[in-house]
């Protein structure tokens, strides 16, 4: 039954993936990032279970950290073009961004 | 739940995890823009990831999440800032290379003919390292995970060495960048300082 | 008896979470503008997510394991909303528009690549 | 980031935590899967966070650049620090068994806090030496 769920997850997986590729917009791509790290932690916790080794949730959790990092520093680069302080910067610019 | 269902599931698992992983690698080369090539790193580490978990690998596929999803994302970003964030279209098509790839890939999976099977008990990787750490571990070193005992204390030097590493790479990256940045009339240091 | 009917009820919460999450991945690949693609992330993020973890948790029992299922579940419902919402906010203010009813249909919202 | 203050806020509020569980791998390493290096990822994760929402300056007044220059160093010395205190106390370079002479296995498993202590000190601070020099100097 948990393998049931994998192939949900998997699948669930493979659509995010499509529409990373796919875009059109940055945001869309970064959406997709952030739902496909969600749903790798969800495929470790339940392959956690499926084996029998819950030592892997503390995995899953650090996925979930460094998710969250990823997703606001692709959101971050893609706004103001670098990680320095100067809020106003070299914002990337809203054509660049929609392309 | 017997045993051989489970691996069969966990088979089937594998083989979608690398279908998955085989989709990215190519989005990946086929995207012109840097900051979606990025991102599609960022879910191949997570891939990545997922699958040496499968191979029973927890520590290597928490390094792996941990830094190939999270904090070189960040570095890598980092350094797109300084560069660019498009890629160059190629002028003519790639032929020599596309060989070269051809034929050593071929010559790889040639010599993975000889290799023993996956996980085979006799097979060098389970016989050469004396298997025997892994129950003197437990015995030596009161430590449960016996990949830290093994990496901490059976090859300490080995460690140290890593160590001594990424204390390389830092301070490369602090003379390459800090070393050459323009100086400002005023120090500098004053601002760092505050 | 109880904890084969607890096993069984996780079952059903984390099946029915992969499910949450397929409808939303296809919602996420098919749903015609960013703004409403949104929608489809929401609901694998936080229900789907949420499903499954939950029914993870029944059939850990009460554990070291449901404990950490409850921080990853926490973190989750704490970030995944946090960041989508920085996500919209950022997409209107870089001027991209969310698509009306009386704006003309496009193929799939693909028309704006370039 | 300043139009952002929902990110704000919550990224304040989970920082914390992502530094306690970096404290957790470091030291539960010897029990499940992780130990310094993975620590050290997650600690500078947690002020690169904080440093990608509310900026640089805040994360320099915690961590000085001086002080991180040392700690990159000081992970080193103690991992080959605690191979030189071994030797000195009558056994090899690394050979923690000689802390306890008594009980090795006591002794192997302090040594491996200490020196996993030292990898996770040197990784965090090269981590946040390299994000925050990158950072810094694509101001313009």
């Amino acid at each position: 039954m948990f393998a049931a769920a994998l192939a949900g997850i998997l699948v669930t997986m493979g659509l995010a993936l499509v529409r990373a590729g796919r875009g059109p917009t940055v945001f869309d791509r970064i959406l997709a990032l952030n739902m496909f790290g969600t749903k790798t932690v969800l495929l470790i916790s339940v392959i956690g279970f499926l084996t029998g080794r819950p030592d892997f949730l503390d995995l899953a959790l650090v996925y979930a950290l460094m998710n969250f990092i990823g997703v606001i520093a692709v959101l971050k680069f893609s706004w103001y073009g670098h990680f320095g302080d100067s809020e106003e910067g070299s914002r990337a610019g809203s054509t660049e961004i929609v392309r | 739940m017997t045993t051989p269902l489970v691996s069969f599931e966990i088979e089937l698992v594998t083989i979608m995890i690398l279908t998955l992983l085989a989709a990215t690698a190519i989005a990946v080369v086929r995207m012109r823009g840097l900051l979606e090539a990025v991102m599609l790193m960022g879910i191949y580490s997570f891939l990545g990831a997922s699958w040496m978990l499968l191979l029973d690998a927890p520590d290597v596929a928490f390094t792996e999440a941990a830094v190939g999803a999270g904090v070189s994302t960040v570095l890598v970003l980092a350094t797109l800032a300084l560069t660019t964030t498009r890629a160059k279209a190629r002028e003519r098509t790639p032929v020599i290379p596309l060989l070269v790839v051809i034929i050593t890939g071929g010559a790889l999976a040639y010599g993975t003919i000889d290799m023993p099977p996956f996980g085979a008990a006799d097979s060098p990787a389970n016989t050469y390292p004396d298997p025997s750490y892994v129950e003197r571990a437990e015995h030596d070193i009161h430590v449960p995970n016996v990949v830290t005992a093994v990496l901490g204390s059976y090859r300490g030097y080995d460690t140290l060495g890593e160590t001594v590493v990424i204390f390389t790479a830092g301070i490369g990256v602090l003379v390459l960048l800090r070393g050459s940045r323009a100086r400002p009339p005023a120090s500098t240091d004053e601002e760092e300082g505050a | 008896m109880i904890g084969q009917l607890a096993d069984l009820i996780g079952m059903v919460f984390v099946l029915s979470g992969a499910l949450f999450a397929i409808v939303g991945a296809i919602g996420l690949l098919r749903l015609p503008d960013f703004y409403s693609r949104i929608h489809g992330a929401g609901i694998t993020d936080t229900l789907g997510a949420g499903l499954v973890l939950t029914g993870l948790m029944l059939y850990a029992g009460p554990s070291l394991a449901a404990v950490k299922l409850v921080m990853i579940l926490l973190f989750l419902w704490i970030t995944g909303p946090t960041a989508t919402h920085a996500l919209a906010k950022a997409a209107l203010a870089s001027g991209l528009t969310p698509r009306l009813a009386e704006d003309s249909p496009g193929p799939e919202g693909e028309e704006v690549t370039g | 980031m300043t139009g952002l203050t929902i990110l704000r806020v919550m990224a304040k509020t989970v920082i914390p935590f992502i530094l306690l569980f970096a404290l957790y791998v470091q030291f539960h390493g010897d029990y499940g899967p992780g130990g310094g290096f993975q620590a050290g990822v997650i600690f500078a994760a947690g002020l690169v966070l904080y440093s990608l929402v509310h900026g640089l300056t805040p994360v320099r007044r915690v961590a000085p650049e001086r002080l991180i220059e040392i700690l990159v160093a000081v992970g080193v010395l103690i991992f080959a620090g605690t191979g030189v205190v071994t030797m000195l106390l009558g056994g090899a370079f690394l050979e923690y068994g000689a802390f306890t002479p008594d009980h090795p296995e006591h002794g192997q498993h302090w040594g491996l806090l200490v020196i996993e202590f030292g990898v996770g000190v040197t990784v965090a601070s090269v981590m946040i030496t390299i994000f925050s020099t990158f950072a810094s100097r694509g101001r313009g």
